[in-house]
């Protein structure tokens, strides 16, 4: 038995890191005249959808975690280092054979409703997210592996595996895993939707649909993670959480004083932003897959290497993403975000050759160009089918898509962009009807690579969904992934994944654009907000105003 | 003669009654219709959508709860059933009775929309009040501020309004605070429209009621310019745009849906909106009932207002 | 009973004369016109007005302010905003046009029905009429693109029906009116066979406020098509329609304000080209004949619904 | 003293190139007590001339006097404010059309009692005994019921009893009544004419505005005849109405029907030449002829609008029978339904009860489709011509569409052209549109078009109603040519007696959907048997004899 795995891998996610904690930017450049001050209400605006249930089990995507995480605690957290630390849960144990872990619980700690946090609650929402009745997706796949729970005593949760997980940590600190009331549990998914009950440092008071989630502080709260700022209940007195989806209005509530905080920040205005001393921000790409283009290798014309090939070589990328990002995005070259420290990038394999891609689309047989320019092979046309969702994809990230488009054409691809409701998408999706498509996925960890390029990932589910966007079908990616996934030695486990995603780069599955773009912008007023190392959700539990 | 009135009067009721509820029956009747037009799977809609990944057996619950493997008559009957008890069924997305989500919105939209309303009247009565009939330009200026008025897309006029009196002025909140001051900019933008079509058409009448015979009798009997105005004309004048304000409602509610999502309020259009972003079904038909709901109130009472302004018509008359 | 000459009306202008027919041109219409022109000139031919390629990406000339070389900006592509504003005019206007057509289309079909088809296909006629007037234009536009799922076809269709009701209740009166207007009388009393009426008499009278009808409606379908777009779920970028434009623009709002403004002025500015010249369509052939639809059209989409 | 005083009052419209005189030198004064008349036909001025006396010439009108001066104050000086104050309390005004110089929104008391709401400082209590009172004092029963009603609820002789109640409430001292019985039936005129008759004789001084030579004799001290906004000849009332000193006013006077026998042309009589019955008994005699088959002849009429105990029956068991080559003139007062007998005749609509035969063979109760080819056999001459043309056709298409088909182009141009011809028109209105002529060109090309079908019979529905009364003398004069020329029946339906008695040979006369009296004209017009055609002739303003 080891005792709690330590020490991360690659720091290459120091820099990115480092901006992390916005109290060092803001406390620097500002001279700390007072102490934190205790008071006031934060006005936080969020441009993601409106969660549909607050209870982060249930679904489980970005909004809810952006949410959950003013309220409800995990059993792990990680670091700005890419460390998993300990919050809910003070230690653990894992059995040699890697299929049982003992998590011991912080003492003292109650939900606040008033039950106390124990082993049987650690059970109890396992359980929970196990019940297909749950409706749990996200937390659901995570725990996969997990086959049961027990609750040896009050402060130590035994969990069963049926087979060795190397991301069960990573996994336990997502705010979708996060520890509710079984009390809470109890009152029936529709009452849990609207009030989940949770350890956090703030308590869910009310929610008017469409309009805000009003949270109160914690006056008891005592159960910080690890890498924490501040001890204890947090300064403000609560946090108004208001749901603003147009994103010049946000920024124009932003600018009036309106609101403190909003997310989803548009390039242009980062930009702005950078020039105004009452504005500070916050930069915390998310964890998981980097921003990329996923080539359709299941099919014609991407099921030939040099094609895709070919088509990496035609776009510009790099231009395209100093225009639009104007310097707020940084390119990647990894399937991972850079906040992974398991990210491997490799930037030989995508550099714009325009000569290189008509040689090797003429190679491939499509020598032919038709009146329009573009490249036939046996009287098929190159067009490739480019489905967007629009609710996926920001407009930065369409108008990137619009300039790729122009760039592929001059090496005589006919790149179909077309643009689709969520829905439209899926379908697409599920029709293979597809061969470009991006679709970020956000995950604690490199464990996500097995999600999205493990050949099981291209059997769709009954309602057609499946992750493998690129249809990676190689059995030498599938062997390094499952060896990674029950290979719990960190470096073991990073060289696995590093391979995993050379060939991934190689094969010239993906065209990775950058990191999933997570920008907040603060007012000035607002200090020591962060954004917590796990899913790069912003935290206010050691935040105060002046 | 009373007696007859009051028999009068009661027809008049029964018969519009009857034709509120004729048209409300057949609006529900015309949404569950098209609604069923609908591509994809329901009860895939309502787990969540194609994204979901909602198992078979989970999809066969759907089906049975909701009935969607009965034939579709059927469907239609205990949709309308359930439309009597004010049953309109559970939000696909939201998770929620649908009537709880309409009772949450409708309020926020309402106001919006009566205030726009109020509002444009308030407008549309200046600018008709203080246009001169004479004077060539004056009339062309006129014209050219309500066609301007009337052709302003919400989304636009918002953003100016933002960018001016939020922005550069800092006179009123961006977004919905809660207070009065949130309000102005939405109602606003909601009203100009509506302001433009109102004085356009009260401009009309009122030319039309100022260059009428009653009206030289009037000033041969003395009456001053601005008693002329508003003792004779502004009563015709006001008629047309009487009639023209159900009309105008259902317009306000159809521009909540864009005023809503920018100014960050919450109400019924911006529900419609999302709804039939992710084709949460029983929504948008919840939200096109309240519309077909509101807008059959609001013709009836501008009827009603219409005869009791205009004797012309008179409750007897058909 | 003789009509004694209003006082506030010149006596000798009275007396009608061929050439005092038609109004005085104002400046406002000769304006209107020539805008209308324009726009005809970018949907047939936008190379002439704007050689340059729309769709020509200049990633590094981004977020350019208006000057000589691009009069109107550049966007967040580099692309030049007025190029592309001429070549989105076509779409923009087939947009308005094609709504334009639908909604009438579907319109004359109903009253056509209703005033021909029998006492009881008025009856239907006017009931579903009632009814479609209960859904909100924007609203029905929404049920139609539930429906059919977003994108410009969609958004088109979705906004000619949803006038469509405004349409047939003013096609519908019109065609009455006709219908028992005294030429009417006069024709059936010459013993012309019905046919012959209904064909030379009473469609072209009644159809001759469509056009004014559909001059207004296009400008006011050009709105409703853009807001669609801006609500997503009509034309979608980089399709240079001027709503889509508008709704990929707004994002820049705070550091681009050319990308917002100028579309939107052109929208504006289509809406009150076409309204002056519906109106004005509708004022001269209301004096021509009292077949006009004074008070009908003139209030235009109004009386039923702008569209 | 002088009242009214009007010197070289000139009153012109636009400016420079534009401007037009409507008014040139008008000069008259009116005492106290005295009432003076302006006639003349439309466009005349005589109109302008009272307005101006008002301040109320109108938008853009210019006016010059030498002197116009209403009870001492100089009216071309005031300004609106004190014309305000003289407007409804020095000088009243009465419309020509009650129908719509009430508001309609407004009660007719509301309405009545204006001016003493605008120039007397009353109660509005003592304001709604004054109107009682005023409404009893012109002659409305039940004042107290119709000051509360609305316009739309009174008859139209209640109407202008109302309005000229509204007009002399402020007991003003000069009474302006332009056209006050226009559009009134004779029995409800004459009520009128002595009401104004009364006020007259109590000292109010009356500027009475007509185109009815009999209703100015009845009224008027002295008559000014205006012609092209001249003042053409003035002078006592009994020496105008007897042809005056100028051509104009004899030809004014001549143009009355009234008393001038049948088949004698109004406009071609010589001044001095005595009628000359002669002919008149002879061509009463002719249509008379035993034996002759009527061309048109109906039975047992019966028709009834609206169902229910809304039912109103408009017609109620007519006879008439039209023979060949003579005039049945049908008259009676608005409502009698003389104008449902007319469509009946014209089968434009059928007959509740009773049967329509033309020449013989059924012409109601048939199929539309049998008909058809009949019908260019029946004519109709309306009212007003320019309601029953196509608004978007010219003379010439209006008039060919009445010819037989299968003639070319240029055929129909010329029978077009020959059927001006036959109206007296010129050829060059064949390209004009009929909205573009004058009245009387209009009604001629209405007759025109009628006679194009090469009818048997015409029904005549008030034809020269709307016309001037030497328009209307030429086209009565007309009608008497063509059916001598062409041997047609006329059915003449008019409310004027005069008209009638000038151009029918036999008479009908209807009161509430009956046929009260019939029989030859002259027997009707000089002995009348029933009560009704007794009290009809005796409200007619005759002219005193000459």
């Amino acid at each position: 038995m080891r005792s709690r795995p330590r020490r991360s891998l690659i720091p290459v996610a120091a820099v990115a890191a480092s901006a992390l904690v916005l109290s060092a930017c803001a406390g620097d450049s500002e001279p700390t005249a007072t102490g934190p001050t205790t008071g006031g209400t934060l006005v936080y605006a969020s441009g993601d959808a409106e969660p549909t249930c607050l209870d982060p089990h249930v679904g489980g995507n970005y909004p809810q975690a952006l949410l959950a995480t003013q309220f409800l605690e995990s059993l792990v957290s990680r670091d700005a280092e890419g460390e998993i630390v300990p919050w809910l849960a003070e230690s653990w144990t894992v059995s040699d054979d890697a299929l049982t872990w003992e998590f011991t619980l912080a003492d003292g700690v109650e939900f606040t409703d008033g039950t106390p946090f124990d082993a049987e609650a650690v059970k109890v929402n396992v359980e929970h997210l196990q019940d297909p009745a749950t409706q749990s997706s996200t937390g659901y796949l995570a725990v996969e592996k997990v086959a049961s729970v027990e609750a040896v005593d009050d402060l130590t949760a035994r969990f069963t595996l049926s087979e060795p997980d190397s991301a069960l940590l990573e996994s336990l600190s997502q705010p979708w895993l996060a520890i509710e009331s079984p009390a809470g549990i109890a009152r029936g998914m529709e009452e849990n939707c609207e009030s989940p009950v949770g350890t956090g440092p703030f308590v869910v008071d009310s929610w008017a649909k469409q309009d805000r989630v009003t949270l109160t502080r914690n006056d008891d709260y005592s159960s910080p993670p690890a890498d924490a700022l501040h001890d204890g209940p947090a300064y403000l007195d609560g946090i108004e959480w208001r749901f603003i989806p147009d994103s010049a209005s946000r920024y124009a509530a932003l600018q009036a004083g309106e609101v403190q905080v909003i997310d989803n920040v548009q390039p242009d205005v980062l930009v702005q932003a950078e020039g105004s001393d009452s504005l500070v921000e916050l930069d915390a790409p998310r964890p998981g897959s980097s921003n990329r283009i996923e080539l359709n290798s299941g099919k014609a014309p991407f099921d030939d290497v040099a094609v895709r090939e070919a088509f990496i070589r035609s776009v510009n990328v790099d231009d395209a993403v100093s225009s639009l990002f104007q310097g707020t995005a940084e390119r990647s070259f990894s399937p991972l975000a850079s906040v992974e420290p398991a990210a491997y990038s490799d930037d030989s394999l995508f550099g714009y050759d325009l000569d290189e891609a008509n040689t090797l689309l003429d190679e491939a047989g499509w020598s032919e160009k038709d009146s329009d320019g573009v490249r036939t092979k046996d009287g098929e046309r190159l067009t490739l089918a480019f489905p967007v969702s629009t609710n996926q994809s920001i407009p930065a990230e369409v108008s990137l898509f619009e300039q790729l488009q122009a760039g592929a054409k001059d090496a005589g691809f006919d790149v179909q962009l077309d643009l689709l409701d969520l829905a439209s998408w899926y379908a697409a999706l599920g029709a293979n009807d597809y061969d470009l498509v991006s679709a970020p996925y956000t995950k604690v960890g490199p464990d996500v690579l097995r999600i999205l390029y493990h050949s099981d990932g291209i059997v769709p589910a009954p309602s057609g969904y499946f992750a493998n966007h690129a249809q990676v079908d190689d059995t030498a990616v599938d062997a390094l992934l499952d060896e990674a996934s029950a290979t719990l030695d960190e470096a073991d486990r990073a060289a696995l994944y590093e391979e995993a995603q050379a060939d991934v780069l190689e094969g010239y599955y993906i065209l990775p654009l950058y990191d999933q773009q997570n920008h907040f912008l603060l007012s000035t007023s607002v200090h020591d907000a962060r954004a917590l190392g796990t899913v790069s959700t912003p935290s206010f539990a050691a935040a105060w105003l002046s | 003669m009373s007696g007859s009135r009051a028999q009068a009067i009661v027809r008049w009721t029964a018969r519009t009654v009857l034709r509120a509820t004729v048209v409300l029956w057949a609006s529900a009747t015309l949404v569950f219709f098209i609604t069923r037009l609908v591509p994809g799977d329901p009860a895939e809609a309502a787990l969540g959508g194609p994204g979901s990944q909602a198992s078979e057996e989970a999809l066969d619950a759907v089906r049975q709860r909701y009935g969607f493997d009965q034939p579709l008559i059927v469907q239609y009957g205990i949709a309308m059933l359930a439309l009597l008890r004010l049953d309109l069924g559970t939000s696909y997305a939201l998770r929620q009775p649908v009537v709880q989500i309409l009772a949450d919105t409708v309020p926020g939209t309402a106001t919006l929309a009566v205030l726009a309303l109020l509002l444009a009247w308030a407008m549309a009565l200046a600018l008709t009040l203080s246009h001169t009939r004479s004077s060539r330009a004056g009339a062309a200026i006129g014209d050219t501020v309500e066609i301007v008025a009337s052709a302003v897309p919400h989304f636009w006029l918002a953003t100016i309004l933002i960018a001016v009196f939020s922005t550069a002025l800092a006179w009123f909140p961006p977004v919905s605070t809660g207070t009065p001051a949130g309000l102005v900019l939405p109602v606003v933008t909601l009203a100009v429209p509506i302001a433009g079509f109102l004085a356009h058409v009260m401009r009309g009448s009122l030319d039309e009621a100022l260059s009428a015979p009653f009206a030289t009798s009037a000033v041969a009997r003395g009456e001053t310019a601005t008693g002329l105005r508003f003792r004779h004309a502004l009563r015709h004048a006001a008629l047309p745009a009487l009639g023209l304000s159900a009309w105008a409602f259902g317009y306000l509610i159809g521009g909540a849906v864009v005023v809503e999502t920018i100014f960050a309020r919450p109400g019924l259009g911006r529900s419609l909106l999302q709804a039939v972003t992710v084709r949460d079904v029983p929504v948008v038909t919840g939200v096109v009932l309240v519309s077909a709901l509101v807008y059959v109130i609001l013709t009836v009472v501008t009827d009603a207002l219409t005869r009791i302004i205009d004797p012309r018509i008179g409750i007897v008359t058909r | 009973m003789t009509h004694t000459t209003s006082p506030a009306v010149d006596p000798l202008l009275a007396v009608p004369t061929p050439g005092r027919r038609w109004r005085r041109v104002t400046l406002g219409e000769v304006v209107a016109v020539v805008f209308a022109v324009s726009l005809v000139v970018a949907s047939v031919a936008p190379g002439f007005l704007a050689p340059q390629n729309p769709a020509a990406v200049a990633p590094l000339d981004s977020f350019q302010p208006p000057s000589l070389a691009h009069p109107f900006g550049t966007d967040e592509s580099g692309r030049d905003v007025y190029t592309r504003i001429v070549h989105g005019a076509g779409s923009s206007l087939l947009i308005g046009l094609a709504a334009t057509g639908i909604g009438l289309a579907t319109a004359l079909l109903l009253a056509l029905v209703a005033v021909f088809g029998g006492r009881f296909a008025d009856a239907v006629v006017g009931r579903t009429v009632e009814v479609l007037f209960a859904f909100p234009a924007l609203l029905s536009a929404l049920l139609v693109i539930l429906v059919l799922g977003p994108g410009p076809v969609a958004a088109t269709v979705a906004v000619g029906l949803s006038t469509a009701p405004g349409y047939a209740r003013i096609i519908r009166t019109s065609l009455l009116r006709v219908r028992a207007s005294g030429y009417v009388e006069s024709a059936r009393l010459l013993g012309h066979s019905p046919a012959r009426i209904v064909l030379r008499t009473i469609l072209p009278n009644a159809l001759s406020p469509l056009l004014a009808l559909a001059t207004l409606g296009v400008g006011q379908a050009v709105v409703w098509a853009s807001s669609l777009s801006f609500l997503g779920l009509g034309a979608q970028p980089p399709a240079p329609e001027w709503g889509a434009m508008l709704a990929s623009a707004r994002v820049y709002l705070t550091t681009a304000w050319w990308l917002t403004v100028f579309p939107g002025l052109l929208i504006l500015a289509t809406t009150l080209a076409t309204t002056t010249i519906g109106r004005s369509l509708d004022a001269r052939s209301a004096g021509w004949g009292q077949s006009g639809p004074s008070g009908q059209s003139g209030q235009s989409g109004q009386s039923g619904r702008p569209s | 003293m002088t009242l009214l005083a009007v010197e070289e009052l000139s009153v012109s419209f636009g400016a420079g190139r534009d401007r037009t005189s409507v008014v040139r030198n008008v000069s008259f004064s009116i005492a106290p007590g005295e009432c003076v008349a302006i006639v003349g036909e439309s466009g005349s001025g005589k109109s302008v001339t009272a307005r101006t006396i008002l301040g109320l010439a109108g938008t853009g009108s210019h006016v010059d006097a030498r002197r116009l001066e209403l009870a001492g104050h100089d009216v071309s000086r005031l300004a609106e404010r004190e014309l305000q104050r003289l407007r409804g309390d020095v000088v009243g005004l009465i419309s020509q059309d009650a129908l719509v110089s009430l508001d309609p929104l407004r009660r007719v008391g509301a309405e009545v009692g204006d001016p003493l709401r605008l120039h007397r400082r009353t109660s509005a209590r003592a304001r709604r005994r004054a109107v009682v009172d005023l409404l009893a004092r012109v002659g409305v029963p039940r004042p107290e019921l119709r000051a509360r009603q609305y316009p739309h609820e009174l008859s139209g002789g209640l109407r202008q009893r109302s309005l000229i109640a509204s007009g002399i409430a402020a007991e003003p001292r000069l009474l302006i009544a332009d056209e006050p019985t226009t559009a009134l039936d004779m029995t409800v005129q004459a009520g009128i004419l002595r009401l104004l008759a009364d006020l007259r004789d109590a000292e109010t001084g009356l500027l009475l505005i007509s185109h009815d030579l009999g209703v100015v004799a009845s009224l008027a001290d002295r008559v000014l005849v205006m012609r092209h906004g001249r003042v053409i000849d003035e002078g006592p009332t009994a020496v105008i109405l007897a042809g005056g000193a100028h051509p104009y006013t004899r030809e004014l006077v001549h143009a009355v029907p009234e008393g001038v026998p049948r088949h004698t042309a109004l406009l071609a009589r010589e001044a001095e030449s005595a009628p000359v019955p002669a002919q008149a008994g002879s061509s009463s005699q002719m249509p008379a002829d035993a034996g002759a088959r009527p061309v048109l002849s109906a039975t047992g009429l019966e028709k009834s609008f609206g169902r229910g105990s809304h039912a109103t029956r408009a017609v109620d068991g007519v006879d008439v029978h039209v023979q060949s080559g003579e005039t049945l003139g049908v008259v009676g007062e608005s409502g009698s339904g003389k104008t449902t007998v007319g469509r009946l005749l014209l089968a434009l609509t059928e007959p509740d009860a009773g049967a329509v035969l033309l020449e013989g063979e059924a012409w109601s109760g048939v199929p539309e489709r049998s008909r058809r080819p009949r019908r260019r056999l029946v004519g109709f001459v309306s009212q007003d011509t320019s309601s029953t043309v196509d608004p978007r056709w010219t003379v010439e298409h209006v008039i060919a569409d009445a010819l037989p088909g299968g003639l070319s182009p240029r055929q129909r141009r010329e029978r077009a052209a020959e059927a001006l011809a036959g109206v007296a028109l010129e050829p060059a209105l064949l390209d004009r549109s009929p909205r573009t002529l004058s009245g009387g060109q209009r009604q001629r090309v209405g007759i025109a078009r009628a006679l194009a079908a090469e009818p048997r019979v015409l029904v005549l529905d008030e034809p020269v109603s709307a016309l001037d009364a030497t328009v209307a003398a030429g086209v009565l004069d007309l009608l008497d040519d063509l059916q001598r020329e062409r041997g047609l029946s006329y059915v003449l339906i008019s409310h004027d007696l005069s008209v009638i008695r000038h151009m029918s040979d036999r008479v009908a006369v209807m009161h509430e959907g009956r046929i009260v009296e019939t029989g030859p004209t002259e027997t009707v017009f000089t002995a009348p048997e029933h009560e009704y055609t007794r009290r009809l002739l005796a409200d007619v303003p005759m002219r005193p004899s000459i």
